[in-house]
């Protein structure tokens, strides 16, 4: 077996530089990589390109990197929960990409599948299409749009094993699954590593050969961003 | 009287069919699930990644790792399953979603949505939305007829950067239900004690009105 | 819940006729959808296209369909073990188009995401990319391939409950969850039908959306092609 | 002495690196598994499915489906995993996938391999070959230098259709080890008391011969 095991958040980030491109998992704040976001706050790496369907909050997730303008570039579908982000967008400090949600997933899936580029039908007709090759297919229109490249994906499941075998729970699953493998290193942590051979080969979600590193993260705080609940009858 | 939110939820509500698989957006057609008759089967799809959504979960069991597309807190019901973004979309754009609602700012005479970008302004992001109004063979719209300053949202034409292009189907909003036509709005119900004459003061894009116009039944 | 249980196998094939374009799941002879097959030919519909990996072998799986010369034409990407099949296609009573395998599983996953064609850049300069569109992205060439279009999907699952959801077992998953949904009906068949809830929400390998009729099969014979063993030490 | 199939494979066993995930093909490339060195770590794919393959189960635990590419009963060590086809081919497309080892009716010395169809006589399909060829950046292709009639098989150009274009990176015959290079196929090792005459004989295409040639090391 191949183990994808290193010791911890600082063997997993080796190699991070600034100027790179980072796909991050997560759907606003939940399934993100906290572990590895903390480590890029701590490395102080700037003008990265971050692929991630959301920015974060201002207090958490990718808003702790729009904080300290550690950010050049985002590529999102929805950004609307986040202060600062909204301020360094409109100043022009911060680079903005929007892209429809599926289209953002495809393109992960692209890269990670060996594929150049997929037509969809999304934003056809939209600024979203604006400069991109369009084709129509049985009277359907559709968009060109290309693989992400990126440098590094982080991202976080439930339990993973030192195959690098990953499962995840809930729809804290996401964009994580999707983002695996289609980096030149896919970083993935997990609240929990257990050893090889408990998971059952039948129940994985994402095969070890998908990921480069993983790790336990040393803590995970999981913040619920919009919190409703019904009261008992 | 002009519906209120949850009317109008209520009023949507009436077109989900036996065997439907819908995608609500946020907002008004969150509310949607709570009109829905009890006596028919459908299953609710959020966007990023479940199917089978229940209601919230009780004070003190709520979940970071189980939310809708809105990030609130959910359950999920029996039968119900948990996937990545791209099956999430295969759904959508592969037309296995028999039924999206979702909200807008404009919609325009020929099917045009937009509702998701005011150009220096607000730029919240298309999210979803745009894989949704693209694939979708059968998209309610729920909104308000008008702004609060009174001008139209039913327009010839969107002014706002665009969703999707000809693609909405049904608009019910606080005044009237409408389908969209060929021909433009075809007025299809009226709100309880609004007139025609009112819906058609408050429609920019061509309003048809054809025979009487019945209201809305809940 | 929406219900796609239905009967048995009867009901599960309403509405086939003869001329239909069929999918079906399985590897050789691991994970066919045997109950759907043995209906299939008692049904005595012909003229059918199949869509299918492998052709069965003379007695078994499709084999049985092409013993009754009840297809028309197959879509395989490897044929090897069927002296009928290599009768019928060298005598040109069967028409017979092979594609790779990679290119099979994605133009059914086309199919069921939605997507018009695929770019791969299996077969380039082959005789299988005879009059189809090529393409060069970053200096490599691709083959633009379509989604299939099918009315059936016959697919085999280990597990799987009212709901529609699907759990495979081992190699038999192959190619059945990449053909849900991929065809205007498609047919699940398990081994073992379940009580609505007993499948975990994190496990299921095909939601029940994609699937339209679901039945649990009356036997399986699950034959063994190529018996490989070693003798214990 | 010419090398026999189990040969051929020891031979490409060496060339199976620490942390390679390998694909092997049908036949000769099967048994390379047999040779890999114990003290590295390797994962075997098959396309049919299946990381992390191990031997073929004992007799009486086989499964009908556990299986792999070649539809024979296999096992599965700790850390492997199942998954479907598109995911299979997504690992041989991306570029996941390592190293592959796979058979080859002909080859040419510019790099096209030809190895699923005689036309009018034997139409068996390419299963995953033409995925594993046009993706794969480490190709080695497991083959006999001459057919049975002796001809080459290591030609200027295939004469049969071919899987793929330019991608056989190194080939392991009966007789020797060569690299496909721009100039043709540069002969880098000799079975033991193989000639570099007898290799000539035996080649079509360019061969390439730069000073000594060196015997295999197994």
């Amino acid at each position: 077996m191949i183990t994808k095991k290193v010791t911890g958040v600082d063997a997993a980030l080796e190699g991070v530089e600034s100027g790179m491109t980072m796909m991050l998992g997560g759907f606003g704040l939940s399934g993100i990589p906290e572990n590895s976001i903390a480590k890029l706050v701590a490395l102080d790496v700037n003008n990265l390109t971050c692929i991630s369907n959301n920015a974060g909050v201002d207090d958490f997730g990718l808003g702790l990197l729009l904080q300290k303008k550690q950010i050049k570039k985002m590529v999102s579908s929805y950004v609307g929960e986040n202060a600062e982000f909204e301020r360094q967008m409109l100043s022009g400090e911060l680079d903005v990409e929007l892209i429809p949600q599926g289209t953002l997933a495809e393109r992960c899936r692209a890269a990670q599948a060996g594929f150049p580029a997929i037509y969809t039908p999304a934003g056809y007709g939209t600024e979203v299409a604006e400069g991109k090759e369009t084709r129509e297919f049985d009277g359907k229109m559709y968009v060109l749009e290309h693989a992400f490249k990126a440098d590094f994906a982080f991202v976080k499941a439930w339990k993973g094993d030192a195959a690098g075998n990953l499962v995840f729970k809930g729809t804290a699953r996401n964009f994580n699954p999707n983002m695996c493998g289609a980096a030149t290193i896919t970083v993935a942590e997990v609240e929990e590593l257990v050893p090889v051979g408990t998971l059952d080969p039948n129940q994985i979600h994402i095969p070890g050969i998908f990921v480069q590193r993983i790790f336990q993260g040393e803590t995970y705080e999981k913040r619920i961003e919009q919190r409703t609940v019904r009261t008992r009858d | 009287m002009a519906l209120d939110k949850n009317q109008i939820a209520q009023r949507i509500a009436r077109e989900v069919q036996d065997g439907y698989y819908v995608n609500l957006g946020i907002g008004i057609p969150t509310l949607v699930a709570n009109y829905v008759r009890e006596d028919i089967d459908v299953e609710f799809q959020s966007e990023n990644g479940v199917l089978g959504m229940g209601p919230f979960p009780y004070d003190g069991e709520e979940d970071a790792d189980i939310i809708n597309a809105g990030k609130q807190t959910i359950t999920t019901l029996p039968g119900a399953s948990f996937f990545d973004s791209a099956t999430s979309f295969s759904m959508i754009r592969g037309k296995h979603v028999d039924l999206t609602i979702l909200g807008a700012m404009e919609v325009a005479e020929n099917g045009d949505i937009a509702n998701w970008k005011i150009p220096g302004k607000m730029v919240k992001g298309m999210g979803g939305a745009m894989d949704l109004v693209a694939s979708a063979e059968n998209i309610i719209v729920a909104m308000m007829h008008t702004n609060r300053a009174g001008e139209s949202k039913l327009l010839k034409k969107c002014s706002l950067p665009l969703t999707g292009v000809g693609c909405v189907k049904k608009i019910v909003s606080n005044l009237a239900v409408l389908e969209v036509t060929a021909a433009g709005f075809k007025l299809l119900e009226r709100a309880p004690g609004v007139s025609v004459e009112e819906i058609q003061a408050a429609t920019e894009g061509a309003l048809i009105v054809d025979g009487d116009i019945p209201e809305m039944k809940f």
